[in-house]
């Protein structure tokens, strides 16, 4: 039933991009709409929850940490064989240290967020600017 | 994209109390979640059961929330188990490694009699 | 459950911006974030069920007749008391008389579109520029 | 997001074809619908029960193509029911006036005997 439009979408350049004001209450429809996306492209339902997870942590991060920014930018680039997504604030940026991949510590309340986002996702990367803000691009692959 | 919260009393073998969660425990939703918990351990109940079985999707503020919970009963010689079957949702204890510190369990009576 | 944000979202200006390539495949994806949103504000099913139709009716508009667009904006500002949505694309516009209100005729396979998003919501505007595009705004009030 | 479709041969006191919609119908699905349609017109089948009972959605690209095959069957003699029981649906189909030019039923045994 599902059927993929991957390869459509390639010749249109697809992008789908959303952006919503940097409150808690928004990250739910970042994740519906990452969602429906993956839906269209044939990821499987362990995959789209994989997606959900990796965007909603990446946004709680915006919303959390980078002060002085207003909006988050999510945006969906669509290749054949694999999903980009990256999001972007325009806060206070962190040092590359507190981004770099590492183990949570045993019962410690926060820290997960950027493991989850590393564990879930198949390549991330981070580009931090104290000025100009945080860009989190990721990319999970189609399994064929 | 919500939560609700219900508390019910369980009168096992330890009572304790059960939390029920029907929902998406998120940023937005986990304060509601909190306070729900802190409520409970501030009037004295620190033995808790969370029943995780209809929510649909928890974030690391939710697994937070639930560490903080645990460590806060822990003080007082209480525990936190969990009633779990989404395998979704068993896939994030597993890999934030949150397994090795809560009891999680296929039913809500084998959470109860494990306390 | 439901709990309204709106007062919340105006202080911080909410809108909620989502660009999709105008393609038939990405409009399930509007719908989706549009019911998101409408969700958030304590819109009825029924309400919500009227905004996703409003909302798919204006992006197949764009898909079927903006000649040369190849994205489409949707934005949804949320106030206290409605949400206004606006459609917006980059492709050849039409004559006002094809979007001013009517009846759609008997048996007549298309024409349903523009006359739905006018039953739907609650103030429907069109702004149409033949260069730049055409820029469809509407609102529909929470019932209180 | 998408659409499945069914069709089945039904032998009543006018044989008919009943066509199972299931999931939502728009202008990236309706497409398949009318391929679907349109074979069966194409095959001779010019009495249809369309069952959109498990349609959650529909818009104007899948009016036009209940409304299209209506017109191509009546060149025939033939006639198009539907069967439609969600609210939100009959709603469209009301406002639209569509409720005037087709037979809409409760349930799949009636559409079948008043084709
Ligand atoms: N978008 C961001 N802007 C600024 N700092 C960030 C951002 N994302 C992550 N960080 C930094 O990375 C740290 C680790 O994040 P995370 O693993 O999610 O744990 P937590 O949010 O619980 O501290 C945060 O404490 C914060 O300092
Ligand atoms: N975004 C748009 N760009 C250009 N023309 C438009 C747009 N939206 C609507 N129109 C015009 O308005 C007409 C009426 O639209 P509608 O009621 O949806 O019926 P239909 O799409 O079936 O023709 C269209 O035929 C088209 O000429």
């Amino acid at each position: 039933m599902r059927e993929s439009v991957a390869s459509a979408a390639v010749a249109s350049d697809g992008v789908v991009e959303l952006r919503i004001p940097s409150r808690a209450e928004w990250v739910g429809v970042a994740r519906l709409a990452v969602a429906g996306i993956a839906s269209r492209l044939q990821f499987s339902i362990d995959d789209i929850e994989d997606l959900k997870l990796a965007v909603a942590e990446a946004c709680t991060n915006c919303i959390q940490h980078a002060t002085g920014s207003d909006a988050i930018i999510i945006a969906c680039r669509i290749l054949p064989d694999r999903l980009t997504i990256s999001v972007t604030d325009h806060g206070r940026g962190t040092s590359p240290e507190a981004l770099a991949p590492k183990r949570p510590g045993d019962q410690q309340v926060g820290g997960l967020g950027v493991f989850l986002i590393r564990s879930l996702m198949d390549e991330v990367e981070y580009e931090v600017d104290p000025q100009t803000g945080t860009c989190l691009r990721m990319t999970k692959y189609l399994r064929s | 994209m919500d939560i609700a919260v219900n508390v019910r009393q369980h009168d096992g073998q330890r009572p304790c109390k059960v939390v029920d969660l029907n929902g998406e425990i998120d940023v937005y939703t986990s304060p509601k979640v909190k306070e729900a918990l802190t409520g409970l351990i501030d009037a004295g109940h620190y033995d808790l059961v969370i029943n995780l079985e209809n929510v649909r999707y928890i974030d690391s503020t939710g697994l937070g929330v639930l560490i903080g919970s645990l460590k806060r009963v822990r003080e007082h010689a209480g525990t936190v188990n969990l009633v779990c079957t989404n395998p979704q949702i068993k896939k994030i204890f597993d890999i934030t490694g949150l397994v090795k510190i809560f009891g999680i369990y296929d039913t809500e009576a084998a959470a109860c009699e494990n306390l």
